[in-house]
């Protein structure tokens, strides 16, 4: 399911917020479209205990420049593999690497324009702050006066002034986070790899960096390669994102694209939590199906199947509108008993018993504090707009 | 490919000299121990196996008077640092190092030289005993030196250090929670030092019964400075046949005796243990 | 509930439940400390003894002429100067050794680690008369004369093992990402070792080496076997105990006692410090 | 295996072979006993007063056995063991190293003092036949010594080694010839025409010693000490030790010919075929035989000494001297433990020689007593 | 700001889905009200370096039967202080504990009939998951057979059938928790007690731990004291929830009522993301207040204030509504300029710049997915209900 080469590159400015033209110009030199970072076919199987262990079993991808691109998969996925090719410390069994147009196979680390935060962060205990960011600077024989410029102007984007004296174990988690992202940005690579440079901060912490991450990677304008298997920080933070699983690509796209047309079962699952109704085609016609449970319900599904025709189909819970009578038009409809109402502060979590014998969740933002829209017990109605019925992979 | 030959680059020249200067000398005293003659009329390899029979009769009670003065200094060791080890594991506190540091003391002077300093004290008209004997405490021809007692007292002595840590360590590691969770779920102090401290401090007694035991049993400082005329152990007879004989097959096929029974010795008690890997806990 | 009501007179006492065990351990940890320390103090103290004859057994007056004529038995200054300089070079030897085996240990799997493990498992284990002993009968073999060079040999042998375990088991702690993080800067591989692995591993290292030290200084029973006629300080101590131990070995071993103590000491508060 | 290095007994040519082309260096160094030179060195100082040649001298020798163990390898490898002249007594050890071709031949021309001092009988030991590889350098007698304040009583007999009053106070020597000669005067056989049957019951009366918990310790040297400390209270002994711990020590130690009779042994002047300064040690060799460094030495160890011209040497120094130090130089002048008469030669015994075959019977027989 | 005990104790049954009637007459003697546990006036204080740290400064709390209680609150702020006094491992410097209507200071824990599950679980490394769940009862002389069936039951209800014979080591973390959890019930306690269960737990599993704990808490119908910080948590799970800083209960509520009605700016801020706003108050009546920050625009917030009068108030995101057009009626309505819109697959997150100064962020579900609300840089209409606006404390 691994998208063609570039075919889902983005082609101006984002659906999202973020405004990235500006980085694109800075980042990339006018008039190339070469992407930042290209693999082709690479595959990549380890030797362990005699046993071979695919890790990564074909990825094909073209990064473009100043893009925020993430890696979004379950654990054991092959995001850290794929990450550790393009930064030079495996590679691949197959496939080819380019970073900016060149092939990089056989490159070591050391000599790829491209830098890495780990997931640990792996700062140097024993030197200075100071000292972490200027290291890769020095290793490249960069004038003194020009190392202390660069990374005082670093230290700065980071807001880490003043603390240069420091030693990483006299900062806080997400101070060693950005002295993790000065000490790898500083060195003005072609690309940034982040591998889950979160994972380690709780959560409020990591919603904060979340946050700074973002308006450092706009201000310096760099391709960002980020691995997350967190699919909120994927969704929040990402130009385009990438669904590993089990060493293959499932899905590239925007947020939006994955969220809302997940392309595999896998896909939809593991973004957000889904609804998955089945049931036999009543009617059809004009690329919709309806299926119909029970006298006065239906659920209409945009799809080309035909009657008598055994069809699953998705829907996200915050779709769902729950309301006492049945809902007017031609929508989805269906009954069900409330099994379990759960207050969650933003919104109130409804599970629904239907008639369908699926169990429905569904999430209702909390508009209205003073009463619940339904009680646990009610009877109720929940209904959609067809258009969030959908088949997936379809 | 550099990568895949970087360890042994690294492990070349100690590992060479681990092979030429450990593995190899035992190689040569196996065959020495097969051999037959004398310094004058030189060694010859025979596979003599006799040597090892020979050993074992003619040096038996000294080899099981080793064992036994092993296990007796070694029981003590355990018996004597377990509740140091305890207190300065749990109740150290900010003082931790420096406890550790006072039972490391002894280390800073020779061996040779603290063993003679007990020799010293303890001398039958010395400084403890003359004393006792002035004032009638003690009869005139009283001593301690010279005797069982002194020996293993002074192994105990000379490696109580070596079983103070290894148990630290252990207990150091026992996080507090567990006796807390042990006293949660109705165990009273004693029991939840018996249920779960002391079986989880247990690979920190058998590091040290390792570190004591076998260099214990086969000492030869001790039993001559502290000894009498029957105290030898199996350590002074091989040193005996090695430098004052010159007897290399039977001193060589003494030593081979001596190491597999420790060995096997130490190989037992894990198993009683229940320690899966002893190469791991030993090796850690 | 399990739990029965006690009188409120006893209150604040049920607040700060008692602690009389940990008295008495208290005590006991000191007794032992103190049994450690008197054959140490004894030691001290009669090197200020003012022993008139051969025999430095009864107290005679407190004097500092030892100290004074610290030198003037000859061979006891010569073993010295050996047990010192063997020392150092084995310190250095089984260092530099030891750590790079330490290394590989704890980075790389690779074949044969479990015959290294073992043989240096046997290294650290194998009673020292055996080991003393063997690499006699080696020398023997080989027709080699013992005399310092073997000394040093066998101390390097003996404590290359410890400086490897204690090397590996800090790398195993270390972070692999750090080795990488340096290289992804642009180090080499040798530059990585010296900038970064190295000083992380550096306390390791040097306890390691302290460890070497000590264990090669006050090596007896193994140098015994391969000193041929050279003298070493535990081995000198051995040899002229047998008509009554100067009081300058009191001094000497007092003085190495002392350094040991600043060595170990300085060591801790540097490490505190860079802490 | 190892070769075995069994030597031709030495050709009158290897003499001239071996010393052809050795030259003094100017220094030597000295194996020798603790308690066999006063503390100052006299001797050597004057040696290298009359000589140039300067001397290392270390008490390292403090059993036969053990400094045959020491050396034997290094000699075996051609090696040098550190020293050019050794003090090694008549026994197996020395007839090993005289076998394994481990000594140097001496050139007697180069022994003037030795040819014009040294005793009749010294010329004509058993263990070394015309002086091919030794001279003597003292000979002494195996007897015990005893603080009287602590036996409580004069020590006579052998017996009294084997007195259960003395339990856990009574040295022994870890050297099977010496504490085998012992076990034979217990049972009244001379050492000298013992059998393999009398070492049995011989050693069957030294393990009953052991086993009643009278003997504290076989000692080497080291019995001097524990004799001073108090650990033992009487012990075999060497004639010499006991007169100069008593000098140094200021102690009151008696020593004793114990009436069944003495061992009498011949420490000898040698050096090791490795040697590094041949013709230095020779040179030290024959100074030892000049009377008045005989007597000098005679005077601090007490020793009997090979150089009967000594005695004059020592009465000019009496009477040189005034007070005490007359009466004790007196003494030593006067003393049978210096200079025997040859009544006293008769009550002592020697040594039995053993070849190599009944050395490993011997040795089996008594050692299995000493390291119990 | 510490509510008086028993003032807030549920009396019926709760607002929540969950329904507790049946284990509170299953946990406690029928006819007492007894509270479970009870603290009174604790306080706590430690002796460090020589100096005296009040970890606890004055707690009353009165925990019903059966209930699942919740202690909330940022790191150091003296929940585990609290528990553990509870548990007996410390004494309090002041004030009583009751367990059941029973005073235990100075009771050990191990004569006090509650247990508790830690955050890294200690399990006892070298005992099999049998030996660790059976310790308890066989501390307690409990029979061998009635061991057997209870671990064996215990174990069936935390789903470990099958892995009695495994060592800690070999589980994985989430069932290593369930066995901390076994290991604590199966004494059944009078109540449990929970300190970050699932603190070590990522994110998914975390989730999935949550769900199972509420089911089992249900199962056995035992008191839970739960602490964590992490607000979701404590909202998904409770039935109530002490707020804590500092060492004391800020706030003491249902979940609604601490989401909906924060007693403090501590317990707004701590809980949720909250909008504050400010401004002077033009008309006040009727028990309300309105602040005119432009024209066409007003905050209504429901207080006492008089004009002129300068008030701050607080508003969730979710409560607030986008729209291009001015909204009718009387409620609160402001202008702005979108400044950032990113998108969260449930619900999409404004910013807005407001004429009053503040950014306000507006959490809009994402129930049609065709279309944004607004995007970047266009000029919206904010409005709310005057319900939502509340002033802190009030
Ligand atoms: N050096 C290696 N030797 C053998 N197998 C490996 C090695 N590195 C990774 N693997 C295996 O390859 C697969 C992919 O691992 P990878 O680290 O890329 O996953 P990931 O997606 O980063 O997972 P996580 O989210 O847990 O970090 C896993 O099954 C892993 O066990
Ligand atoms: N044994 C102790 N000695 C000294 N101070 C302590 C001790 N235990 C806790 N404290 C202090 O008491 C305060 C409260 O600690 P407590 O562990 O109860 O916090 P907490 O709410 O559980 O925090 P966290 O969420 O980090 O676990 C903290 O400031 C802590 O440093
Ligand atoms: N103190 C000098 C002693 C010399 C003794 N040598 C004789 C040894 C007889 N075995
Ligand atoms: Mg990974
Ligand atoms: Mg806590």
């Amino acid at each position: 399911m691994s998208s063609p080469v570039g075919e889902n590159r983005p082609s101006g400015p984002r659906e999202l917020g973020y405004d990235v033209t500006e980085t694109k110009t800075a980042g990339a030199p006018a008039g190339t479209d070469l992407a930042a970072i290209e693999l082709r076919g690479v595959k990549k199987t380890f030797q362990a205990h005699g046993d071979a262990v695919a890790a990564v079993r074909g990825v094909d991808v073209a990064i473009g420049e100043g893009e925020f691109f993430s890696l979004l998969g379950p654990s054991g996925c092959g995001k850290t593999t794929t990450m550790r090719m393009i930064a030079g410390f495996d590679e691949p069994t197959e496939g080819e690497v380019f970073l900016h147009g060149q092939d990089v196979v056989g490159v070591p680390p050391n000599k790829r324009d491209v830098n890495m935060v780990f997931q640990s962060y792996a700062l140097f205990p024993h030197m200075t702050v100071l000292e972490n960011v200027a290291f890769g600077l020095r290793r490249k024989g960069v004038a003194k006066a020009e190392v202390a410029r660069r990374v005082g102007e670093m230290l700065e984007i980071v807001d880490l002034k003043g603390r240069e004296r420091r030693r990483p174990r006299e900062l806080s988690g997400g101070q060693q986070q950005r002295v993790a992202l000065a000490r790898a940005l500083v060195n003005r690579p072609r690309a940034l790899l982040l591998d889950e440079p979160l994972g380690a901060l709780d959560l409020k912490l990591r919603q904060a960096m979340q946050v700074e991450l973002k308006r450092i990677q706009r201000e310096v304008g760099i391709t960002f390669v980020y691995v997350t298997h967190d699919q909120n920080e994927a969704l929040t933070m990402s130009d385009r994102i990438a669904v590993m699983n089990d060493g293959r690509i499932e899905q590239l796209g925007t947020p939006r694209e994955i969220y809302e047309r997940p392309a595999t079962a896998f896909v939809a699952g593991f973004i957000g939590t889904s609804n998955v109704l089945s049931g036999t085609v009543a009617r059809a016609g004009g690329g919709r199906a309806v299926i119909e449970p029970g006298p006065g319900e239906r659920i209409v599904v945009p799809c080309d199947a035909a009657p008598g025709e055994e069809i699953e189909l998705t829907v996200r819970p915050e779709k769902i509108d729950v309301r006492s009578d049945p809902p007017a038009g031609d929508g989805c409809a269906l009954r069900g008993t409330v099994t379990e109402v759960v207050y969650l502060g933003m919104f109130t979590n409804y599970n629904v018993a239907t008639s369908t014998g699926a169990e429905v969740v569904v999430f209702v933002q909390n508009v209205s504090s003073a009463d619940d829209v339904a009680t646990r017990g009610d009877s109720v109605w929940l209904s959609w707009d067809p258009r969030h019925s959908y088949v997936i992979g379809a | 490919m550099r990568r895949r030959l970087a360890p042994y680059a690294l492990i070349l020249p100690g590992g060479l000299w681990l092979a030429i200067f450990f593995v190899v000398p035992m190689v040569v005293m196996l065959s020495f121990s097969l051999m037959q003659g004398d310094v004058v009329n030189g060694f010859r390899l025979t596979w003599h196996w006799q040597n090892y029979s020979d050993g074992l009769s003619t040096y038996a009670d000294q080899l099981i008077r080793s064992l036994v003065y092993g296990l007796l200094a070694t029981a003590a060791c355990i018996v004597l640092a377990y509740p140091v080890a305890y207190w300065i594991a749990f109740r150290g506190g900010a003082r931790k190092t420096t406890y550790l540091f006072l039972i490391l003391l002894p280390f800073f002077v020779s061996f040779v030289l603290r063993t003679f300093s007990w020799k010293f004290l303890l001398a039958d008209d010395g400084i403890v005993l003359s004393p006792l004997k002035d004032v009638g405490l003690l009869p005139q021809d009283f001593h301690v030196i010279a005797t069982g007692f002194a020996v293993v007292a002074g192994l105990t002595y000379n490696y109580l250090p070596f079983m103070v840590l290894p148990i630290y360590v252990a207990l150091e590691r026992v996080d507090p929670k567990m006796i807390e969770a042990a006293q949660d779920l109705y165990a009273s102090p004693a029991q939840a030092f018996a249920r779960v401290v002391f079986p989880l401090s247990l690979p920190g007694v058998f590091a040290g019964v390792l570190m004591t035991f076998v260099p214990v049993s086969a000492d030869y400082v001790n039993s001559t400075v502290l000894g009498g005329t029957n105290n030898t152990m199996i350590g002074n007879i091989i040193q005996n046949l090695y430098l004052v004989n010159t007897d290399y097959p039977q001193a060589a096929a003494l030593s081979f005796t001596l190491m597999a029974i420790l060995l096997i010795g130490i190989f037992l008690y894990a198993k009683a243990l229940g320690t899966e890997d002893v190469l791991e806990v030993a090796t850690r | 509930m399990t739990a029965t009501v006690v009188e409120d007179g006893s209150r604040t006492a049920r607040r700060a439940r008692g602690r009389w065990s940990d008295r008495l351990l208290y005590a006991y940890t000191w007794l032992i400390i103190i049994w450690l320390c008197l054959p140490i103090a004894v030691m001290i103290a009669f090197g200020f003894n003012d022993a008139k004859g051969r025999l430095n057994l009864t107290w005679q007056g407190f004097t500092f002429k030892w100290y004074g004529q610290l030198f003037s038995v000859p061979d006891l200054t010569t073993a010295l100067v050996n047990s010192l300089t063997i020392a150092l070079i084995a310190t250095v030897g089984s260092a530099v050794l030891g750590t790079l085996i330490g290394l590989a240990l704890g980075r790389y799997r690779f074949r044969g680690q479990g015959s290294l493990n073992l043989v240096q498992f046997a290294a650290i284990s194998a009673p020292e008369t055996v080991m003393g002993a063997s690499l006699l009968s080696f020398f023997v073999q080989l027709n080699i004369g013992r005399g310092y060079w073997t000394i040093v040999i066998a101390h390097i042998m003996f404590s290359l093992s410890f400086v490897a375990v204690t090397v590996r088991s800090r790398v195993l702690t270390l972070d692999p990402a750090i080795d990488e993080a340096a290289r992804d800067l642009g180090a080499t591989g040798w530059t990585a070792f010296r900038l970064v692995t190295l000083p992380m591993i550096f306390p390791a290292v040097l306890a390691g080496a302290l460890l070497a030290f000590a264990l090669s200084i006050d090596d007896f029973i193994i140098t015994s076997f391969n000193s041929g006629s050279t003298l070493t300080f535990p081995l000198w101590i051995w040899g002229a105990q047998k008509n009554g131990l100067p009081p300058q070995v009191n001094v000497m071993g007092t003085l190495i006692f002392v350094a040991g103590v600043l060595l170990a000491v300085g060591n801790a508060v540097l490490a505190r410090r860079r802490r | 295996g190892v070769k075995g290095q069994k030597a031709a007994p030495p050709k009158q040519n290897d003499v001239q072979k071996y010393w052809a082309g050795k030259t003094k260096h100017g220094h030597v160094n000295f194996a020798n006993w603790p308690l066999y030179m006063d503390k100052a060195r006299t001797p050597l100082k004057a040696f290298t007063k009359a000589t140039g040649i300067t001397v290392t001298y270390r008490e390292v020798i403090s059993e036969m056995p053990q400094w045959f163990g020491k050396i034997a390898p290094q000699l075996q490898a051609g090696q040098s063991i550190g020293y050019d002249l050794m003090v090694v007594t008549n026994g197996v050890e020395f007839t090993k190293l005289k076998e394994l071709g481990y000594l140097v031949p001496l050139d007697h021309s180069r022994l003037p003092n030795f040819a014009k001092y040294a005793a009749e009988i010294y010329r004509k030991e058993s263990f070394d036949p015309g002086n091919v590889f030794s001279i003597p350098y003292q000979t002494g007698l195996t007897g015990i010594a005893y603080d009287p304040a602590k036996t409580g009583r004069e020590i006579t007999s052998i017996q009294d080694l084997w007195d259960p009053a003395f339990k856990g106070k009574v040295g022994m020597m870890s050297d099977p010839q010496e504490i085998g000669n012992f076990g034979m005067f217990a049972i009244g056989v001379d050492p000298e025409k013992s059998t393999p049957a009398d070492w049995k019951r011989a050693a069957a009366r030294l393990q009953e010693q052991k086993s009643k918990g009278i003997v504290r310790k076989y000692y080497e040297q080291d019995y001097i000490d524990a004799l001073t400390r108090g650990d033992v209270w009487l012990t075999m002994a060497w004639s010499g030790d006991i007169f100069q711990q008593n000098l140094s020590e200021k102690s009151n130690l008696k020593f004793v010919i114990p009436k069944e009779g003495a061992t009498l042994w011949t420490d000898s002047l040698m050096i090791p075929k490795t040697a590094e300064n041949p013709v230095d040690a020779l040179m030290l060799m024959d100074f030892f035989y000049l009377p008045d460094t005989a007597a000098k030495l005679a005077e601090s160890v007490n020793y009997v000494t090979p150089v009967p011209a000594a005695k004059q040497a020592i009465e000019a120094d009496a009477a040189k001297a005034t007070g005490a130090d007359q009466k004790s130089l007196q003494q030593i002048a006067e003393s049978p433990l210096v200079f025997p008469s040859d009544a006293d030669y008769a009550k002592l015994r020697h040594y039995r020689t053993l070849t190599t075959a009944e050395e490993k019977e011997y040795n089996t027989t008594f050692q299995h007593i000493t390291a119990g």
